[in-house]
């Protein structure tokens, strides 16, 4: 394929940036819910 | 009561300045706040003045709830705080009517408020940015004067006054009082502060406790 | 709002009084005209230093003019909000219950008068400097466009120095949020005075395209600013 | 195997999952037809396949502010202002701006192949920067110290001035590029003509991108309200630990 590098690239880049925010966020999830009991996680 | 509270905790950068104060003030009274830095009682004074909001409790300052109405006590009261909310590049007479300007106050008042102050013809004329901490003060106290407010939350005072304005900084808190302002002080000065005082409360940890 | 003798204090009033204190102050400290405005000259001439080309000069005077303009309405801006914050007025301001879209209207104005001030030096300047032509028909083009830009700069420039006020960081906040904003200043401004000045062969009567553009963004500001300043620099 | 999960994924629902696996699904296809099965086009050759996650983000990115306004406008003019609304803006604003810095870079990968630059002076791509730069300042408003309260009113009114800006801007930009020369810009996605599989991809990229958003923003305004109520929880504490200060001294 021509310009390979600039196709992938962009689909690495879409890609990759929503995966790193979907982890970050439900890292940070993780971490606050310790704490937190069921009855306050409104959608459960 | 011109100041109701009822377990209030007020919330300041995720720390609880306030841990439930409870306390009430009568019209006319002179209250005194005594207790260890870091007590509460600049927040206290703060709450009062409806600069911050209530997390838990209710709280009533002249007849407005802080929970719903915290704008509307403003007006009626007067801060003084650790700032004295001058404006260094003017003179004590132009820092005095900027206030009296913004509420409708005459030049009469002005004048007045600066004789009680005891902020002299030179002194009036003087910059702020040239005046002693004590004088400063004076200053600041002038504008409460002018604004005519109806409860005076005032943080340490005494603070860098010499022992004359001292005296007549109580002088002028009990004629505010008999003119019909309550006064609601934070002091270290527990001497001065309890002669002046017509009743005292302490602040620790956040709560309010009788003396 | 009524105090306790009844006497009405008019918003007129407190807009007078804000504003009246802030040019007092600057009467005083001169930070405008002994730091600002020698600022701003200077990057004028550093312009010319790194353009180094007298048809270039000409043809983007205008658009130096605006960006020093910029450049210095941070400065200004900030400058205008530290005599409030130093010594806790803002803090007084509000516990007061003054009106404070007034406020905002008295700070708005005499920023104005700072700005208007510094941008006759600059332009000025761009006519020695950098050798451009002013017809009488550009001038009041170029009037107008100085009036309706810095009316509009002023308004934003207030909204958006109150809301960093105090806060951590501001020296980058501020211009993180005025600058997209400013744009539509930048590029309007910058176009009309091109016109005025004749840069590139441009009509004068290109330029009043613009000051229409620049009325909008005015009236924009001025209204929303007015509405939102107070719960902005509310705590 | 669901309290696994639930450990693993405090803020997960049933809903979330079937949403997440969908999304899965058709960003699979996505990719594989857009890199594989679809064509190329006549006269922009491969670099037509940047398109297919190109577009959709630039769409979820626009949706994403427009969300960020109506939650906020919701917050200012509702009695109870509630906080939920405040949540929701804020997830939805953080999304658009990491959708808006992929479509940005997406788009100037394309413009390179396409017209030979990284970027143009385009109304809509001026704009769509602009628009990205005024939302970074209006989380950095967000992270502003103060009270909850505080933060939910600042950031509710940048927001409504963020909506009055962008017309502004827009409208600035585009008289500025046709007052000056002629539409010598190609049009961004102009002479495409797409066949039907084509078309499809495009249309699946915008629902499978449209399910990320709606997954992403889901689990981000959940966890925004575990950081809350975690801090608040910490406030119980707090408090004891402040009254015991006095206790302490007597």
């Amino acid at each position: 394929m021509k310009d390979a590098g600039f196709i992938f690239g962009s689909y690495i880049v879409t890609l990759g940036a929503i995966l790193i925010f979907a982890v970050s966020t439900l890292r940070s999830a993780q971490k606050s819910s310790q704490s937190v009991t069921d009855e306050d996680k409104t959608w459960l | 009561m011109i100041v109701s509270f009822s377990d209030v905790v007020v919330v300041y950068d995720n720390f609880p300045a306030l841990a439930g104060a409870s306390f009430e003030v009568a019209s006319g009274e002179i209250v005194l706040l005594q207790g260890p830095n870091g007590a509460g009682k600049t927040t206290l004074l703060r709450a009062c003045a409806g600069l911050l909001p209530i997390a838990r409790g209710t709280a009533t300052v002249l007849g407005c709830d802080l929970g719903v109405e915290r704008y509307a006590v403003r007006a009626k009261v007067g801060l003084l705080g650790h700032t004295n909310g001058l404006f260094q590049d003017l003179t004590v007479a132009e820092n005095i009517s900027f206030w009296s300007r913004l509420i409708g106050a005459s030049d009469q008042d002005v004048e007045t408020a600066m004789q009680i102050m005891g902020l002299s013809d030179r002194l009036s004329a003087t910059r702020v940015a040239n005046l002693s901490a004590g004088q400063r003060r004076r200053c600041a106290l002038a504008t409460l004067i002018v604004r005519r407010a109806q409860l005076w939350l005032l943080d340490e005072p005494h603070a860098g006054l010499d022992s004359q304005g001292r005296d007549e900084l109580d002088k002028t808190l009990r004629s505010a009082r008999e003119a019909g302002a309550t006064v609601v002080f934070a002091s270290h000065e527990i001497d001065r502060a309890q002669n002046l005082a017509t009743r005292s409360l302490n602040v620790v940890g956040g709560v309010v406790t009788e003396s | 709002m009524k105090n306790k003798s009844g006497t009405r204090v008019t918003k007129g009033k407190v807009v007078t009084a804000v504003l009246l204190k802030d040019l007092r102050i600057e009467m005083r400290s001169r930070v405008v005209t002994n730091q600002v405005l020698p600022f701003a000259g200077l990057v004028m001439v550093m312009f010319a230093f790194a353009l180094d080309n007298d048809d270039v000069l000409q043809r983007v005077a205008g658009g130096l003019v605006w960006l020093a303009t910029l450049f210095s309405l941070f400065i200004i801006v900030q400058r205008s909000f530290a005599i409030d914050t130093a010594d806790g007025a803002l803090d007084s301001l509000r516990v007061a219950g003054i009106d404070l879209s007034a406020v905002f209207f008295g700070k708005a104005i005499a920023l104005a008068l700072k700005l208007v001030a510094l941008e006759i030096v600059l332009i000025c300047g761009a006519v020695l400097l950098y050798r451009v032509d002013l017809s009488a028909s550009g001038l009041v083009l170029l009037v107008t466009c100085v009036l309706c830009a810095t009316s509009g700069l002023a308004f934003v420039g207030t909204l958006y120095g109150g809301l960093t006020a105090g806060a951590k960081g501001r020296e980058t906040l501020l211009p993180l949020l005025l600058l997209p904003v400013v744009a539509p200043v930048l590029i309007a401004a910058t176009r009309a005075t091109e016109a005025a000045f004749g840069s590139g062969g441009a009509q004068t009567s290109e330029g009043w395209a613009w000051i229409g553009l620049l009325t909008v963004f005015a009236a924009v500001f001025g209204v929303g600013g007015s509405l939102a300043f107070g719960s902005l620099i509310d705590e | 195997m669901s309290q696994v999960l639930q450990h693993s994924l405090p803020t997960g629902t049933r809903a979330t999952r079937v949403i997440g696996a969908t999304a899965i699904l058709v960003m699979a296809w996505v990719v594989v037809s857009g890199l594989l099965l679809t064509p190329q086009d006549v006269v922009q050759g491969e670099s037509v396949r940047i398109m297919y996650v190109h577009v959709p983000s630039a769409w979820i990115a626009y949706l994403a502010f427009i969300f960020t306004a109506v939650a906020s406008a919701s917050w200012l003019i509702s009695k109870k202002h509630s906080m939920g609304f405040d949540r929701f803006a804020g997830a939805s604003a953080e999304v658009g701006v990491m959708f808006m810095a992929i479509t940005l870079v997406t788009g100037s990968l394309w413009g390179r192949l396409t017209w030979g630059e990284f970027w143009q002076w385009d109304p809509r791509l001026t704009t769509t920067a602009f628009l990205f730069v005024t939302y970074i300042g209006y989380l950095a408003v967000r992270r502003l110290e103060g009270s909850v309260e505080q933060r939910a009113r600042r950031s509710a009114v940048v927001a409504m001035l963020a909506v009055l800006e962008i017309p502004l801007v827009h409208f600035s930009v585009v008289i500025w590029r046709s007052l000056h020369q002629g539409a010598t810009v190609l049009n961004p996605s102009g002479d495409v003509k797409m066949d039907d599989l084509m078309l499809f991809t495009l249309f699946s990229g915008v629902v499978g991108f449209t399910l990320v958003f709606i997954w992403l923003v889901l689990h981000r305004q959940r966890t925004m309200l575990l950081v809350d109520i975690a801090n608040n929880q910490g406030l119980d504490s707090a408090i004891v630990a402040r009254r015991a200060e006095g206790s302490a001294n007597k």
